[in-house]
C-alpha cells in the first residue's frame, strides 16, 4: 500500500511561503498515493524555474532538466519504458516560450503522459520578468511601462495542437486541483493541465484573490465537445472555468509506432548482428 | 606493368541517376573481390546542375578516392568536356586519360589527347529494352565494364539485385547493359589495365550504413535525428531497419528535441543516440552540458560538412572541431573519436555505446561528409561485441548516492523503475544524493567535489586509451599528423613519398580528445610535425600545440572537395623541402 | 597606521533586504568620495538561505572585493556565526575583525575573539517610524556608518534618493538610521579606521547598467534578449530605460528568436545587440555562425556564471571561453572582448557595436557574474563616442558587389531600402554578387576566395589593436597572465607580491580573441608565465599554449566564487617558489 | 512604375521542373507588381529547403538565412524600418517542425508582415523525409512504412495563436494564389498563407491532382466570424477549403510597442549621452 508520507522528499521546498508551487506539489503526491502508484514507477520531469524545482522535493524518480525541454526527455521516457508514470511540471515561461514547439508536438504525437504548468503569468526564478501569460498591461523588470503583447491562451494553443485532455485548475482551490491531477494520470493519452499559480513575490495583479473572484468550476460540460471546449477555452477576464474542458480517447503515439508497439523497449533484449545481416552489403 | 586499379567517373546533372549507375559499378567491382573505394561529387540541387560518381578498384588495398581517371561515363556534353579538360577544377580530380563513353548524340567536343572517345547509341540500345530513360546508363555500365576487362556475369547479377522485386525491369536492365558490353568490346578496346578479380566478394559499405549497422550491434534502441547532410545516411539506413532491428527510430520537431530525447532515453535506461550535421549540432549545444553534468549517458553523430552556417551542404570539411570541443558552458567530461575509415566507423559507433554508459557522459562521434556519405569495401566484421553497461546500483542499495564519490569518478547509475534507488538527477550542481547544492547555501567544498568527481572520469578513461595508430612512423623524420577521415590518402601518400626516399610516417588521430598522453612521444625527435586537416584555421592543429607545445607545419583544404593524394604528396613534399 | 579602508558585509536569508541595504552603504561611500567595490553572495532561491553583500570602500583606488570584514551587520543568527566563524567556508571570503551589529533579540552564539559584539534593538527602533520589517535593515545600516566613522548626511541623502516618490517612507527611514547611528555612537566604540571622505561624489554602477549605458553611447537600437542571470542586469537597465534612450528592448519567446532578431534588426541597418548566458548563448550559436557567413554585423553579450548546464546560476566563473571560440561550425571571423571592470564595460560595449559594424561580423562581449552583478565605483566617463558604421555602398553603385573582395576583407554593405544595390545574403556559400555558389556547379575557387575574404577581415583587425594593456611587467621575472573580471585581484596581488619583494607584473587580456601578436614579445624571457583564471580546465591557457607554445602555470578557481587576493597572493607565491 | 520584369531575378530558379514553388515565385513577383512596390522596398526573408531558395532567384533584398528562423529575422526588420514590405517564405519542415515556436509567437504579435509556407508536406532539399504536415500513411526516407502522426493543421495553428490573416491557396490554381497572396501583402498585420506546393519528385501522393480533386475556393465566407474559419479549417480529405479564411483588423505590435510606435527607428538619430545622463549613478 502506498501512503502520503512515500512520497515526502527529503530536502523541504524553498519557493516562498504561499506560493501556489506547494498546493500543486501536495496534489501531486496525493493523486498518486491515490492512485496506487509506487514512488519508484514515477519519473517527474521538468525544466527551469521555481516552479521546476518541484523533483528536488518529491520522493520520485527526479529530472531536473534545462528550461523548456522537458516535454522531449519525459517523451522519450515513456516511449522507452511505458510502466513507468510520467508527469512533466514546469512555469508558463519553460512551457509557452522556451518550449513552445514542444508542447504543440508533444500533443499532436499523444504522448502518454501529463503536464502540468505551474502558471503565475511571470517568470518567477528570474525574479520578475514578462511571461507569455502576462497580461496585457502587466509591469514587470521587463515591461515597466506595462506588458504590450497579448498573452498565450495555453487552453486553446494546446486544443489546436491535438491535446486528448485539456484542463485547467487553480492553486487556490487544492481539492479540485487534486481531482483534476488525478484524472489527467489515469487518462491514457497527453494530459496537458494548466494550473493557476500565484506567485506571490512578484506578481502583483494574478493573486489569489485575482483568481478566486474569477474562477468557477465545469461541472456537467460535454468533454468530448471540441467546439464547446474551445468556447470556455476562450473564457477569460470576468468568468474562468476551471475543470476539465476536453477529454477523448485517441490512439496514443506508442500504439502505432512500428516499434513502439511492439512492446516495451526497455525489456527487449538488444538485437544481435549475425553474418547473415551483412549479405545486404556484398 | 599495366596499371593494376581502374578508376571510374560517371558525371551528370542531379536527377540523370548518377548516383544509382555508380553503385552497381561499386558493387560489381566489390563481387569481383577488388577493394572499392568511391566518391561522389554533388550539389544542393535536386535537379539540374553538375555531379559525378567516381568509383575507384583494385585488388591492392587501396584506401582514397585515387588520381586518375581512366573510364568516363558522360552523361550530358558538359559531363564530357569537364571530365576530359586538362584544367578541370573540381577540387583535386584529375581529367581523364583513358575512355569516354557517352551517347552518340553528344557532339561538337573538343578531343583531348589521350582520351579514346567511345560515341555510342546509348539511348537507341536502351530503348529497345524499355522506355525508361535511365536505361541509358545501364548500356554504359555494361560499355564500362567491357572497358576494363570485367566479365559481366558479376554486373549481371548485380543488376537482379538492385532492381529486385521489380519484376522484368530487372531482364530489362540485363540485356541492355550486355548490348553495351557487347557493342563496345566490338567497336572499342579494352583498356591496358589488369584488375585481378577473384571469387572472394567484398562487402560495400557506406560511412553511413556503418554507423547505423556499429550502432545496432552496440545495441542502440533509440535513434532520434532530424535530417542534416551528411548525417541522414545514418538516420536512412536505421530507418529503412527500425522494424528488423528493433531500433526506434523517430524525427522529432528540431534537433533540440532530438538531443533531449536522445538524453530522456539514455536515462529510462535504453541505448539512445542522435546526430546531426554542424547546424544540428550546433541546435544540441545546450542539452549537451546537461548531459554531462547529469551523467547521462549519450552519443551524438556528428558528421562535419563545409561551413561555415549552410555553407556548402554537399560538401566536405573538418571544420566543426572547435565546435564540438567548446560546446556547451562550463568544464565537463566529453570524448571525442573520430573514425579514419567506413570500417573504424562500424566498430567505433558500437564502443561510443559502451563509452558513453561506462563514463555516463557525452561520447560525440565525428565524421565528415567524405566518409558518410561515400562507400568503402571493408574487411569482414567482428559481430561478437560485448555491451558494457558500466556501473549500475542494486536495488535497495542503502544510503544511495546516485553521484557517489569514487575513485574512478564514475559512480554507479540507477535507473527509473528501480526500487529503493529514487533520487533526483539535476543539471544544477548537487552533492552526491543529487540534491541541489545551490538553493540554500552553497559550500564551495561541495562545488569543488562535484567538479572533481566529474571530470576525473576522464583520468581513468585516459588511462584506459589504446595506443594511437600510427602508419609506417618508424624512423620517420616527418611526423604527418591527421585526423579522421583523411586516413587513406595521408597513408597513400606516406607509401608514395617513401617510395621517393622521403623518410615519412603518420600519426593517425581517431580519438581527438581526451589526447592520448602517448602523441607527445611520438612527436618527439621529428624534424618537423605536418599536420594535414580540412579547415581554414587548423583547428586539430590548434588542440595538437596547445596540448604538447610542439611546433607544427600546416597543410589545409577547405575548398569544399577531400585531398587528393598527388596534391598532397607535392604539398608535403614542399614543407620537407623548405 | 590605521587601516584607510573598511570592509562592510551584510548577511541574511533571500527576502531580508541584504541587497537594498547593501546598495544604500554603497552609495553612501561612493558619495562620500570613496572608491567602492561591491560584492553579492547570493543563492538560487527567492527567500530563505544565506545570502551576503559586501561593501568595501577606500579613498585609495581599490580594484577588487578585497580581504577583511570590519563590520559586519547580521539579520539573523547564521549569518552572525557565519562571518564570525574563523574557518568561514564561502570561497575565500574573510571572517570578521571587528563590529558585528545585530539585533539583542539574536542570543546564545559563541563570542570570538576580535569581534566587537554590537547587540543594539534594531526591531524595537525600527518599530517606532513603521511598520516595515525591513525598516531594521536601516537602523543597522545607521549604526555601521557611525561604526566606521561616516557622516550621517550623506546616508540620510542616500535614503531620501533611494525612497523618492514613496511620501512619508523617505522620513521613516532617515529617522531610523539616525537613531541606529546615534544608538551606536552611545553605546559602542567607532572602530579605528580612518575614511578618507570627501565632497567628490563618485559614480557607483553595476556591471550591467555599464553595459547598458556603453550601448546607448555606441548608439544601440534594438536589444532582443530573453533573461538570464548574469546577463539580465543589463536586459533590465536597457528595459527599464527604453524609452528614455529610444531603444527597443524585446524578450521574444526563446533565444533563438532573440539573437535571429538581432540579426534581422542589424541587417536592416540598426545597432542591434542580444546577449545571454552560456545556456542561452549555447541556443545561439547556429545562427551565429550565420551572421558570420552573411557578414551581418551583431553584438553579442555573454555573461559567464558557473556551469556546466545550469550549474551554480548565481555564482560567478570564466567557464565558457570554449563555447564562445567554438561557438558554431566552420571557420569564420569572430571577435571576442573581455573587459577587466565596470568602467571598461562601458567603453568596450560602445567599442563593440563600432566593431561589429566595420568588420561585419559577430562580435562577443564576455562578462562574468562577478562583473555584471556587482557595483564599482567608476572614473569621469567620457561620453564622446564616434559611432562607425564602417563601409556603405553608396546607392545606385554600378555592378554593386555586396562581397566585393577587397585587401581588407570588408566589403561595403547595403541596407534594404537602398536603390541599386538590391542583393541577396545567404547562409549558403556565395560569390562576390552574394549568389549561391552550390547550387548548380561548385567551383572550388569562388570557394576558396569567400574564405580568404571573409577571414582576412580577421587579419585586418589584428593589425588595427592597441597594445595589450600590462601591470607593472618592466622588469618582472614572472608574468601572470589574467583575463576579464580578475584585473582589479591579479593588480592587487602584483602589488602586494612586488611589496615582497617578487619580481612579478601582469599581462592583462581584454581581446582574447583574436590574440594580439604583441602578447608573444610580452611572454618572452620570464622565468615563468603564471595564467590566472576562474574555470577548472584553464581554458584561456589553453588559447595562450596554442598561440604561443609557451610553457605556462596555471591557477585555477571553479567553487563559483571570485579570487580573492590574500589566496591568490600565496597561491602565486608557492608558485614562484616551487 | 514598377513592371514584372523588375522582379526578375538574374539567377534561374534550380526546382525541379513542375515544382509548386514556381507558381509562388511568380505570383509573389506579380502581386508585388501590381501593388506598384519596388524591389527595393521589398526583403523576401526565407529559411533553408528547396522553398527557401526563393530569394535567390527574385530581384528584391533578399535574406537567405537557417532553417526554421525566418520569422524572428523578418519580425525584427519590419520593426525596425516599417516602410519595407517584409515577406517571410519557406517549407513546411522549415515553418511547422523547426521554426514552429515562432510562427505561435510572431502571429500573437501580429507583426506586420506576410508569411508563406510552400507546403509540399515533405521535406524537399534534404530528399524526402516525413515532414510535419504528411498525412498519416506516407512513406518517406524517414517513414518506410508510413507516417504514424497525425499531422500538423496549420490553419488551425494560425488561428489559434491569433493570427488575423490566415489563407490557403494551391499551386495548381496560380490565379486564385496570386489574389491571396496580394491581400496578404495589403493586409495590416500578421498575414499567413499556408500553399500546397506539389514536390513532384518526393511525394508522390500530394501530387497537383490529389489537391485539384479537393480543393475548392471560399467565396462569400465572412472573414470575420472565428468559429467558421476554424471549422473550414478543419476540413480535410474529401474537400478543402482555399482562399481567405479568416481577417481581422487588431492593433499590431509596432503600434503598441512604447518605443516602436513613435517612428521608425531606422530613422531616428542615436540617444547622445550627456552628463546628466550619469546623475542616477552618482
Ligand atoms: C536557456 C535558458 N534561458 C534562460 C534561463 C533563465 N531562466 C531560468 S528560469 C526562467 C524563467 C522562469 O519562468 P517560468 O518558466 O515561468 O517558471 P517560474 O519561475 O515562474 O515557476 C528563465 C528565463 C535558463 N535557465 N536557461
Ligand atoms: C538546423 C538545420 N537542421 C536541418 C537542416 C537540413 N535541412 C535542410 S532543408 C530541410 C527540410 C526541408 O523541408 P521543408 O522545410 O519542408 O522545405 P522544402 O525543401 O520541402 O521546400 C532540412 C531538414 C538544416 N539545414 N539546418
Ligand atoms: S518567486 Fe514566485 S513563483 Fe518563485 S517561489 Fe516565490 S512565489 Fe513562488
Ligand atoms: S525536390 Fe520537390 S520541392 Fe524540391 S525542387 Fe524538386 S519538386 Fe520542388
Ligand atoms: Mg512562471
Ligand atoms: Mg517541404
Amino acid at each position: 500500500m502506498v501512503e502520503l508520507k512515500d512520497y515526502k522528499g527529503h530536502v523541504a521546498p524553498d519557493w516562498c511561503p504561499a506560493c501556489g508551487n506547494f498546493a500543486q506539489l501536495t496534489a501531486m503526491e496525493k493523486s498518486l498515493t491515490e492512485l496506487g502508484i509506487e514512488p519508484k514507477d514515477v519519473v517527474v520531469v521538468s525544466g527551469i524555474g521555481c516552479s521546476s524545482n518541484l523533483p528536488e522535493f518529491i520522493h520520485a524518480y527526479g529530472f531536473h532538466g534545462i528550461h523548456g525541454r522537458l516535454l522531449p526527455v519525459a517523451s522519450a521516457i515513456k516511449w522507452g519504458n511505458p510502466k513507468l508514470t510520467v508527469i512533466g511540471y514546469g512555469g508558463d515561461g519553460d512551457g509557452f516560450n522556451e518550449g513552445t514547439q514542444h508542447l504543440y508536438h508533444a500533443a499532436r504525437r499523444n504522448v502518454d503522459m501529463t503536464y502540468i504548468v505551474s502558471d503565475n503569468q511571470i517568470f518567477g526564478l528570474t525574479t520578475g520578468q514578462a511571461s507569455p501569460t502576462s497580461p496585457t498591461g502587466l509591469k514587470t523588470k521587463t515591461t515597466p511601462d506595462g506588458s504590450v503583447e497579448k498573452p498565450v491562451n495555453p487552453m486553446t494553443y494546446a486544443l489546436s495542437a491535438g491535446a486528448t485532455f485539456v484542463a485547467r485548475a487553480f492553486s487556490g482551490d487544492p481539492k479540485h486541483l487534486q481531482e483534476v491531477i488525478t484524472e489527467g494520470i489515469k487518462h491514457k493519452g497527453f494530459s496537458f493541465i494548466d494550473v493557476f499559480s500565484p506567485c506571490v513575490t512578484f506578481n502583483k495583479l494574478n493573486t489569489y484573490d485575482y483568481f478566486r473572484k474569477r474562477v468557477y468550476k465545469l461541472t456537467d460540460n460535454d468533454r468530448k465537445d471540441f467546439q464547446q471546449a474551445y468556447k470556455f477555452a476562450e473564457e477569460w477576464n470576468e468568468k474562468i472555468p476551471i475543470g476539465i474542458l476536453y477529454q477523448v480517447d485517441e490512439e496514443r503515439y506508442d500504439q502505432v509506432d512500428p516499434v513502439v508497439s511492439q512492446g516495451p523497449l526497455i525489456d527487449r533484449e538488444p538485437y544481435r548482428l549475425t553474418q547473415e545481416d551483412l549479405k545486404e552489403f556484398l | 606493368m599495366a596499371r593494376e586499379e581502374a578508376i571510374f567517373r560517371i558525371g551528370g546533372a542531379a536527377g540523370d541517376g548518377v548516383q544509382s549507375a555508380g553503385q552497381i559499378m561499386g558493387k560489381t567491382l566489390s563481387r569481383s573481390g577488388l577493394h572499392v573505394v568511391t566518391y561522389l561529387y554533388y550539389q544542393d540541387i535536386i535537379r539540374g546542375g553538375q555531379s559525378w560518381y567516381q568509383i575507384r578498384g583494385s585488388a591492392n588495398e587501396i584506401k582514397s578516392q585515387g588520381d586518375g581517371l581512366d573510364i568516363l561515363i558522360a552523361l550530358n556534353k558538359d559531363a564530357l568536356t569537364r571530365h576530359t579538360n586538362p584544367k578541370i577544377n573540381e577540387g583535386g580530380a584529375s581529367p581523364l586519360q583513358g575512355v569516354a563513353i557517352f551517347d552518340k548524340g553528344i557532339s561538337g567536343y573538343e578531343a583531348v589527347d589521350g582520351v579514346t572517345y567511345c560515341a555510342m547509341p546509348l539511348a537507341e540500345i536502351a530503348a529497345k529494352y524499355g522506355s525508361n530513360k535511365l536505361m541509358k546508363n545501364t548500356v554504359a555500365l555494361g560499355a564500362a565494364a567491357a572497358a576494363s576487362g570485367l566479365s559481366f556475369d558479376v554486373m549481371s547479377d548485380v543488376i537482379a539485385d538492385t532492381f529486385e522485386g521489380k519484376g522484368d525491369v530487372i531482364k530489362q536492365n540485363q540485356d541492355a547493359a550486355k548490348e553495351g558490353y557487347d557493342y563496345f568490346s566490338q567497336h572499342f578496346k579494352k583498356l591496358e589495365i589488369t584488375l585481378k578479380t577473384s571469387n572472394r566478394k567484398r562487402m560495400l559499405m557506406g560511412g553511413g550504413d556503418a554507423v547505423g549497422l556499429g550502432a545496432v550491434m552496440g545495441g542502440l534502441k533509440f535513434y532520434a535525428g532530424y535530417p542534416m547532410t551528411p548525417a541522414s545516411s545514418a538516420l536512412h539506413f536505421l530507418a529503412s531497419h527500425a522494424s528488423k532491428y528493433g531500433v526506434f527510430v523517430k524525427l522529432p520537431e528540431d534537433e533540440i528535441a532530438a538531443i533531449n530525447m536522445a538524453i530522456g532515453g539514455n536515462y529510462a535506461g535504453l541505448r539512445s543516440m542522435t546526430g546531426s550535421s554542424g547546424g544540428g549540432f550546433s541546435l544540441m549545444v545546450e542539452a549537451l552540458g546537461m548531459a554531462g553534468m547529469m551523467e547521462v549517458p549519450l552519443v551524438i553523430y556528428e558528421s562535419q560538412r563545409s561551413g561555415p552556417s549552410t555553407g556548402l551542404p554537399t560538401k566536405t570539411e573538418q571544420g566543426d572541431l572547435n565546435l564540438v570541443l567548446g560546446a556547451s558552458q562550463g568544464d565537463f567530461p566529453r570524448i571525442v573519436l573520430s573514425p579514419r575509415n567506413v570500417e573504424e566507423m562500424f566498430y567505433m559507433t558500437a564502443e561510443a555505446l559502451n563509452l558513453a554508459e561506462k563514463y555516463q557522459t557525452p561520447v560525440i562521434l565525428m565524421s565528415d561528409l567524405y566518409l558518410s556519405e561515400n562507400y568503402a569495401t571493408v574487411n569482414d566484421l567482428d559481430l561478437k561485441f560485448k555491451i558494457d553497461h558500466g556501473e549500475r546500483a542494486k536495488d535497495n542499495t542503502e544510503d544511495f548516492k546516485r553521484y557517489l564519490d569514487t575513485p574512478t569518478g564514475i559512480s554507479p547509475r540507477a535507473i527509473p523503475g528501480q526500487a529503493g534507488l529514487v533520487h533526483n538527477e539535476d543539471s544544477d550542481e548537487h552533492n552526491e544524493y543529487g540534491d541541489v547544492v545551490s538553493d540554500a547555501v552553497t559550500d564551495p567544498r561541495d562545488r569543488i567535489r562535484a567538479m572533481n568527481k566529474r571530470m576525473r572520469k576522464m583520468e581513468t578513461y585516459i588511462k584506459s586509451m589504446t595506443p594511437t595508430p600510427t602508419y609506417k612512423l618508424d624512423g620517420a623524420e616527418y611526423a604527418i599528423v591527421q585526423w579522421g577521415s583523411t586516413q587513406g590518402v595521408v597513408e597513400e601518400v606516406v607509401d608514395a613519398l617513401k617510395e621517393k626516399g622521403h623518410k615519412v610516417g603518420a600519426i593517425e588521430i581517431n580519438r581527438p580528445f581526451p589526447m592520448n598522453p602517448d602523441i607527445g612521444k611520438l612527436l618527439e625527435g621529428r624534424k618537423k610535425v605536418i599536420v594535414v586537416e580540412g579547415n581554414y584555421t587548423g583547428q586539430f592543429n590548434r588542440l595538437l600545440k596547445s596540448e604538447f607545445l610542439v611546433k607544427t607545419e600546416l597543410i589545409t583544404k577547405y575548398d569544399g572537395e577531400n585531398f587528393y593524394p598527388s596534391a598532397l604528396a607535392g604539398e608535403i613534399e614542399s614543407v620537407i623541402k623548405r
